[in-house]
């Protein structure tokens, strides 16, 4: 009876004061995908899509008249001072409580990072069921355009966007990544770029227009600074050592026809050294592919030739990391956190230069980029097959 | 089963002494290390690592000199019934009091998992759960914790484990940039938690008893500094130095973060159950001694009937203890080492310089 | 509040009498009366010193030669 | 009804019986005394009560009145011990007449007590009493009545009447003589015949005790595939038979007791001199020694007032139906305990480790041992905290769930009218009354209520709205992974303790979770039977007991007895047992 004692206290405390914490799922709307923008007027804009779940989840039928059409998610709006503000104002339309555990991609709009993106930043670290794992991506245009658009294959345009950055073929971008470089004076954030894309041209009438994402932005430190492409973004992977999968396509000079090959190992090392004074980074780039696809009459199987593409694929991608790197330093945005690395192989020198680095020391200084490419296999043909024996070219060199 | 009788092995006394340090240690401590060392936590973990070793030298030293006997008894002996009572009087009152710091810290922490839960049932619950374990004895709670440590270590380490893909060594470059002294800044306020150790003084005579001292203490420093070392790089691999810095509890944003094959992930709770767990270790243990040490000082050989008053004081002062989160925090980079470092290591060494020199003058 | 005390008291003091544990009995009203206090305290919104702040005060000269802020 | 009418009936109930009436209540039997032969109802009619007896007997009237005695009577232990030793004093009379009118008067309204009165070589008058039924009619008659009555009359005066019964008249298995009327009472109870002569101041006990048993079956409640498949029955003879048949040492002990003042149950401690600890032996002495109980018909009954904690909701000791358990238990240092009339052997001490073992785990290879022994400590947790965590998680830390999940959830959910834990609740409860009703129907009505609770009920309850798929999907795994615990009762306890938790995690979540465990392993680590700490090996820790908790380690390699129990002799086998391919020699 005594040993009961505290378990006993614990059981009154529990039965008269309930249950606070408690919700049931389906008092939640459940938010999956948020965008944040700024109006001309300066109000902050949140855009959130809620899921519907008796649309969305599950078999039909299970509980739930059955068919029920139409969207899988609702997209709502509100302006406020701040992003919380406009939330309360969304909540109050809303008979279920906001959910935020589950947005997995917050999308930024051009404005609002163009003006700056720091307001977003802190509701979106600060909020207990947000994570840093988030994916962010910048909207060209406004937040509006992606939020609505009901997208093919996947339920929800989130889970769309998320995978399509998790395949990692386009620059990821997590929260983490946005709010690490944001506060590091020697980085900027370089962010996944998502946009609409209408119906091409001349489509059925029937075609829904859909979102694509492409290319990168630059940021500098807060604020967006422009959007590249994606050659110039898939050098900036190069640069800041994210590049691991992907499709390089060559040519080769004086022979018709372009031949792609596939990089399935890349590393990249990135050293930095004092010449005179000076730091020079070193960014040095050590690739494998296979060639997956090639329209040139060339025979691979002759090391010579399987030289010359390689020699190519190596200017190609020095080529593109040059390019990006041009770009950064125009744009004066360290979107591949080069001046981190001088800090952190060189704390003494980066201590001169810290002050300067935003202004002018990043467009100053000198990296030198090399490039190892390898082909390690050609795929299941040596040679393009259908092309008769004597129409390839021979072995130069 | 009377309480006071039993007796407790080396082993399970060095596991009682690790499970509460790592954590508090992980929820709370390595948030200070990072507002002071940074990046560079883990020097200041090393750094730590020594003085904390040397702190529980002393500790075990003092021990061995007056075998079977716990703290205020030692301190009976070398000061006299008043001012060793008084004494006394000041390491109840001292585990009262830091009781009441982690407790709150914990309840803290569990509004962010369960924002609508009134704190004080937070703390109300767990301190229950302490108070209930604490009166089965020393023993039981031993036993309980045979079972626990291992289970937080496995946790803990799988956790880190699924993380680690994502975390960049290189962000712990460079060593030692602004120098030692916020190193050793926060060196000192993890010396704060260890010394915690004071705790060995109220059921640590197993430690006292047997041969030799510093591999006993050596290896309870080696396993603390093993369970340290992931909290106090992880988060900086992970984020990098500079979001750390603003960064409430770094080691929950690192559970949060798991994202390990699609399935796993959204692990935020984990880190919910190993804090209870430690938490509530720890509040069974600070309980334990503040309970027998109220009892011994009222010369009464049971400690249980007074166990759930000072449960009741511990939530109060809980309560009482801060007035917001930050407070908490401010106070446990700053005074709160000092005194525990005053309480738990300067006056255990007074004891040990003073319990010498009486042998010696003795012959 | 008022019922978790009589409950304390009721599962607590009953064996402590028949034990005729005098003086445990004794420590168990003190420290029972404070904690009843405190509690009192708390529900009242008494203004009760916050023993950080106390704390704080003795050791902030050391701190703050130590560095720790 | 009139009001009237109702008080008369009511009167009718409530009075005592008019006087004239009582002949009815009477038993068809023909007499109210025992033994109807010519032989007997003269020697009686002849035959005076000496004073000794009768004050002894008028003692054991009041000792039996005074325990029937209602409200007021203080009860005072032993009361019926001195009642029985009242009868003891009375010595058996050598005039038959007396004794046997004593007994008589003891026997009286026993209608299944016989009293063959004989005449012995045809001139000695001669009485065996005995219960219809206990004893062996075909043995009585052939090896005692057949003798006695048509052998030799015993030749000369002087000699030894009882030496002559046992060395030449009687055939019977086992014979003792005996010298008061108690133990003749004692003898005749348990299905012994006594015989009683004229002229011979003491009685002769012959064993002719028999009785209908069930044949030995496969016990139900611990069926396995290899293995023996013979299980104790209700008569602990043929259990104690069950064991020494394996046990084939005269270490192997059974000390015998008796519990129940009205039952007077027989009760067997079993162990194995050499291996058991003494002090666990006196210990369980000690506790045996003090159950004062009236009844005992099953050894569950004394689980109860031998417990170490007896507010636990875990078993203490194990109940186990298999003697191969029972055996490989004593000889590992444990004690059994036996109880006549009871199917279930207990062994203790345990620790909570020994629930999750089946017999059977010895048996097979030891891969598959350590693999099922995982997954039920793996199904034990899920039965524990399935719908538990459940509800915890979809009622407070929905951010757990991954994304397609909690979307598939939430879909099922639209709707239902309930809480979680609510549904929860009630499809726990719903599924434990439909495994209660399983139960104690018959057989093949047991398996059509399954059926229609479990699949129509649930999938209509789907269907309409009341529940959501998900929480019968949980209830349903978690009720299967209740049976994977071997141990029947370790099943119950945790289907006992689903229900806490339950509640807990829908008050607080997995924070409630966390801390009713916390609670329960304090519980378990504060839990011990018969002084051994219930989670042994594991809390306290001890290397050396892992190999046979967490895996089930090759038997070659268990060359020592559990280091729990404290045996006198740990070595269990020779420790170079490792079998290995012929000619590899041990190089």
């Amino acid at each position: 009876m005594r040993r009961s004692l505290p378990a006993l206290l614990c059981l009154l405390l529990l039965t008269t004061a309930g249950c606070w914490s408690r919700v049931e799922i389906n008092d939640l709307a459940i938010v999956s995908l948020i965008g944040i923008d700024r109006t001309p007027a300066g109000e902050i804009e949140l855009w959130i899509n809620v899921v519907v779940p008796a649309r969305a989840g599950g078999s039909p039928g299970a509980g739930m008249p059955a068919g029920q059409q139409g969207t899988p998610f609702i997209s709502l709006n509100a302006r406020g001072k701040t992003i919380l503000h406009a939330a309360t104002r969304l909540q109050r339309e809303l008979p279920r409580r906001l959910f935020w555990a589950h947005a997995r991609v917050i999308l930024l709009g051009e404005r609002l990072a163009r003006e700056g993106s720091l307001p977003a930043v802190d509701f979106l670290t600060r909020h207990r069921e947000l994570r840093l794992t988030n994916y962010v991506l910048v909207v060209r245009g406004s937040v509006e355009d992606v939020m609505g658009v009901p997208v093919d294959l996947e339920r929800l345009p989130s889970e769309y966007l998320r995978e399509i950055e998790r395949s990692q073929i386009v620059p990821v971008s997590t929260m983490r990544d946005l709010v690490q470089a944001m506060a590091s004076a020697g980085a900027d954030p370089m962010l996944a770029v998502a946009n609409r894309a209408g119906p091409p041209e001349g489509a059925p009438p029937g075609q829904r227009p859909g979102v694509r994402v492409s290319g990168a932005a630059l940021f500098r430190k807060d604020k967006l600074v422009e959007y590249v492409g994606e050659e110039v973004a898939q050098g900036l992977l190069w640069l800041r050592g994210e590049m691991r999968v992907g499709v390089v396509t060559v040519t080769v000079p004086g022979v018709p026809g372009n031949i792609s090959v596939e990089l399935l190992f890349s590393h990249v090392q990135r050293t930095v050294r004092l010449e005179n004074g000076r730091p020079v980074i070193y960014v040095q780039v050590r690739t494998e592919g296979d060639v997956a696809e090639e329209q040139a009459p060339l025979d691979l199987g002759d090391t010579a030739q399987l030289r010359i593409v390689e020699r190519q694929l190596r200017m190609e991608i020095r080529e593109r990391m040059e390019r990006a790197l041009e770009t950064m330093q125009a744009l004066n945005a360290d979107g591949a956190g080069l001046g981190e690395e001088i800090h952190r192989h060189l704390p003494a020198v980066w201590k001169r230069m810290e002050k300067r680095w935003q202004s002018e020391g990043f467009r100053k200084v000198k990296v030198v980029i090399s490039v190892e490419a390898h082909i390690r296999r050609t795929g299941l043909s040596s040679q393009p097959q259908g092309i008769p024996e004597n129409d390839l070219m021979k072995g130069r060199e | 089963m009377s309480g006071q009788k039993t007796q407790i092995n080396v082993r399970q006394a060095a596991m009682l002494l690790i499970t509460p340090v790592t954590a508090t240690g992980h929820l709370l401590f390595v948030r200070i290390v990072y507002r002071y060392a940074g990046k560079d936590g883990w020097i200041s973990l090393l750094l730590a690592l020594v003085l904390g070793g040397a702190g529980l030298w002393v500790m075990v030293r003092l021990l061995r000199r007056h075998p079977g006997k716990n703290l205020l008894q030692i301190g009976e002996d070398l000061f006299g019934a008043t001012l060793g009572r008084a004494l006394g009087l000041l390491f109840v009152c001292f585990l009262l009091y830091i009781g009441a710091v982690l407790l709150r810290s914990f309840g803290d922490f569990m509004r962010l998992v369960m924002p609508a839960t009134p704190i004080v049932v937070l703390m109300g619950v767990l301190i229950g759960l302490a108070a209930r374990t604490c009166r089965k004895g020393l023993e039981v709670i031993a036993r309980a914790n045979d079972i626990l440590l291992p289970l937080l270590i496995v946790t803990g380490a799988t956790l880190s484990m699924l993380v680690s893909k994502d975390k960049e060594p290189r962000h712990l470059l460079p060593i030692l940039e602004n120098g030692w002294r916020p190193v050793w800044a926060g060196a000192l306020s993890l010396q704060g938690l260890f010394a915690e150790t004071v705790l060995l003084g109220f059921f640590g005579h197993a430690l006292g008893s047997g041969r030799r001292t510093l591999p006993r203490v050596l290896w309870i420093m080696a396993i603390l500094g093993v369970m340290f070392l992931g909290p106090v790089t992880g988060p900086t691999t992970l984020f990098g130095p500079a979001s750390v810095r603003a960064m409430v509890y770094p080691t929950w944003e690192e559970v949060k973060h798991i994202q390990f094959a699609d399935m796993i992930g959204n692990l935020d709770v984990m880190g919910v159950l190993l804090w209870t767990l430690g938490s509530s270790v720890q509040a069974t243990l600070l309980l334990w001694g503040a309970s027998n040490g109220t009892a011994w000082l009222i010369r009464s050989g049971d400690y249980r009937p007074l166990v759930t008053p000072l449960a009741i004081i511990v939530l109060a002062l809980a309560v009482l203890v801060s007035d917001h989160g930050g407070e908490l925090t401010r106070f446990l980079g700053a005074g709160y080492p000092l005194l525990s470092i005053t309480v738990g290591v300067l006056l255990p060494l007074v004891m040990l310089v003073w319990t010498e020199i009486r042998l010696l003058r003795r012959g | 509040m008022l019922l978790g005390f009589v409950a304390v008291i009721l599962l607590e003091v009953p064996a402590l009498v028949i034990a005729g544990r005098r003086r445990e009995l004794r420590a168990f009203w003190v420290l029972l009366a404070l904690s009843f206090l405190f509690s009192l305290g708390m529900v009242q919104r008494w203004p009760l010193p916050n023993p950080t702040h106390l704390i704080e005060a003795i050791f902030q000269p050391v701190a703050d030669v130590l560095g720790l802020k | 009804m009139s009001v009237r009418g109702w008080l008369r009936t009511l009167a009718r109930f409530t009075a005592p019986p008019p006087e004239g009436s009582s002949q009815a209540v009477q038993p068809p039997s023909a007499g109210v005394l025992p033994g109807g032969s010519a032989i007997v109802r003269e020697m009686v009619e002849k035959a005076t009560t000496p004073d000794g007896a009768r004050a002894a007997l008028d003692e054991y009237d009041q000792a039996l009145r005074a325990l029937a005695g209602k409200g007021r009577v203080r009860y005072r232990a032993g009361l019926l011990e001195e009642a029985q030793q009242a009868l003891q004093r009375i010595e058996i009379s050598p005039s038959l007449g007396t004794s046997v009118k004593i007994l008589q008067e003891l026997f009286t309204d026993c209608a299944d007590v016989i009293m063959r009165g004989m005449l012995v070589g045809g001139e000695r008058p001669a009485v065996l009493i005995f219960l219809d039924g206990l004893v062996a009619e075909d043995r009585l008659e052939l090896s005692i009545l057949t003798p006695l009555t048509q052998g030799p009359a015993p030749a000369g005066a002087p000699i030894d009447l009882v030496k002559w019964l046992e060395g030449v008249a009687l055939a019977a298995k086992e014979t003792l003589p005996i010298q008061t009327i108690g133990q003749v009472v004692e003898a005749v109870l348990v299905g012994d015949s006594v015989l009683l002569m004229d002229g011979v101041g003491q009685g002769l006990v012959l064993s002719t005790r028999f009785w209908p048993q069930r044949a030995i079956e496969e016990p139900i409640s611990e069926a396995n595939i290899r293995g023996p498949r013979d299980g104790f029955i209700e008569t602990l003879r043929t259990n104690t038979m069950l064991i020494r048949r394996r046990v084939k040492s005269p270490h192997m002990k059974f000390e015998h007791a008796v519990i129940g003042r009205r039952t007077r149950t027989d009760v067997a401690i079993a162990y194995v001199k050499g291996i058991t600890s003494p002090a666990l032996l006196a210990e369980v002495r000690s506790r045996l020694g003090r159950v004062d109980i009236d009844v005992l018909l099953d050894s569950g009954m004394l689980e109860e007032f031998i417990e170490d904690q007896p507010f636990s909701p875990f078993p203490l000791m194990m109940s186990t139906e298999r003697p191969d358990r029972v055996v490989a238990g004593v000889l590992s240092g444990q004690v059994a305990v036996l109880v006549d009339g009871s199917p279930t052997v207990l062994l203790l001490p345990v620790t909570f480790w020994h629930f999750m073992k089946a017999g059977e785990d010895y048996y097979n290879r030891f891969w598959m041992g350590t693999l099922v022994l995982w997954l039920r400590f793996l199904f034990l947790i899920l039965s524990l905290l399935g719908p538990s965590l459940y509800v915890a998680i979809t009622s407070f830390h929905q951010e757990m769930i991954p994304t397609n999940l909690l979307l598939s959830i939430a879909a099922a959910r639209e709707g239902i009218p309930f809480p979680v834990l609510i549904e929860a609740l009630i499809m726990e409860v719903f599924f434990e009354a439909l495994r209660e009703a399983g139960i104690r129907l018959p057989r093949q009505i047991g398996q059509a209520v399954s059926i229609v609770g479990a699949l129509v009920i649930g999938e209509a309850a789907v269907r309409a709205g009341l529940v959501s798929a998900p929480v019968v999907i949980i209830v349903a795994a978690t009720g299967i992974a209740s049976f994977t615990i071997p141990q029947y009762q370790m099943g119950l306890t945790f289907r006992l303790l689903r229900f806490p938790i339950m509640l807990a995690a829908g008050f607080l979540g997995l924070f409630g979770i966390m801390v009713a465990l916390v609670a329960l392993l304090v519980h378990l680590c504060g839990l011990r039977s018969f002084g051994v700490p219930y989670l042994q090996p594991i809390a306290p820790l001890d290397f050396a007991g892992l190999k046979d908790t967490l895996v089930r380690a090759p038997l070659w390699l268990m060359g020592k007895r559990p280091g729990l129990l404290d045996t006198v002799n740990s070595q269990r086998q020779s420790p170079r047992l490792k079998p290995g391919p012929p000619g590899g020699g041990s190089a």
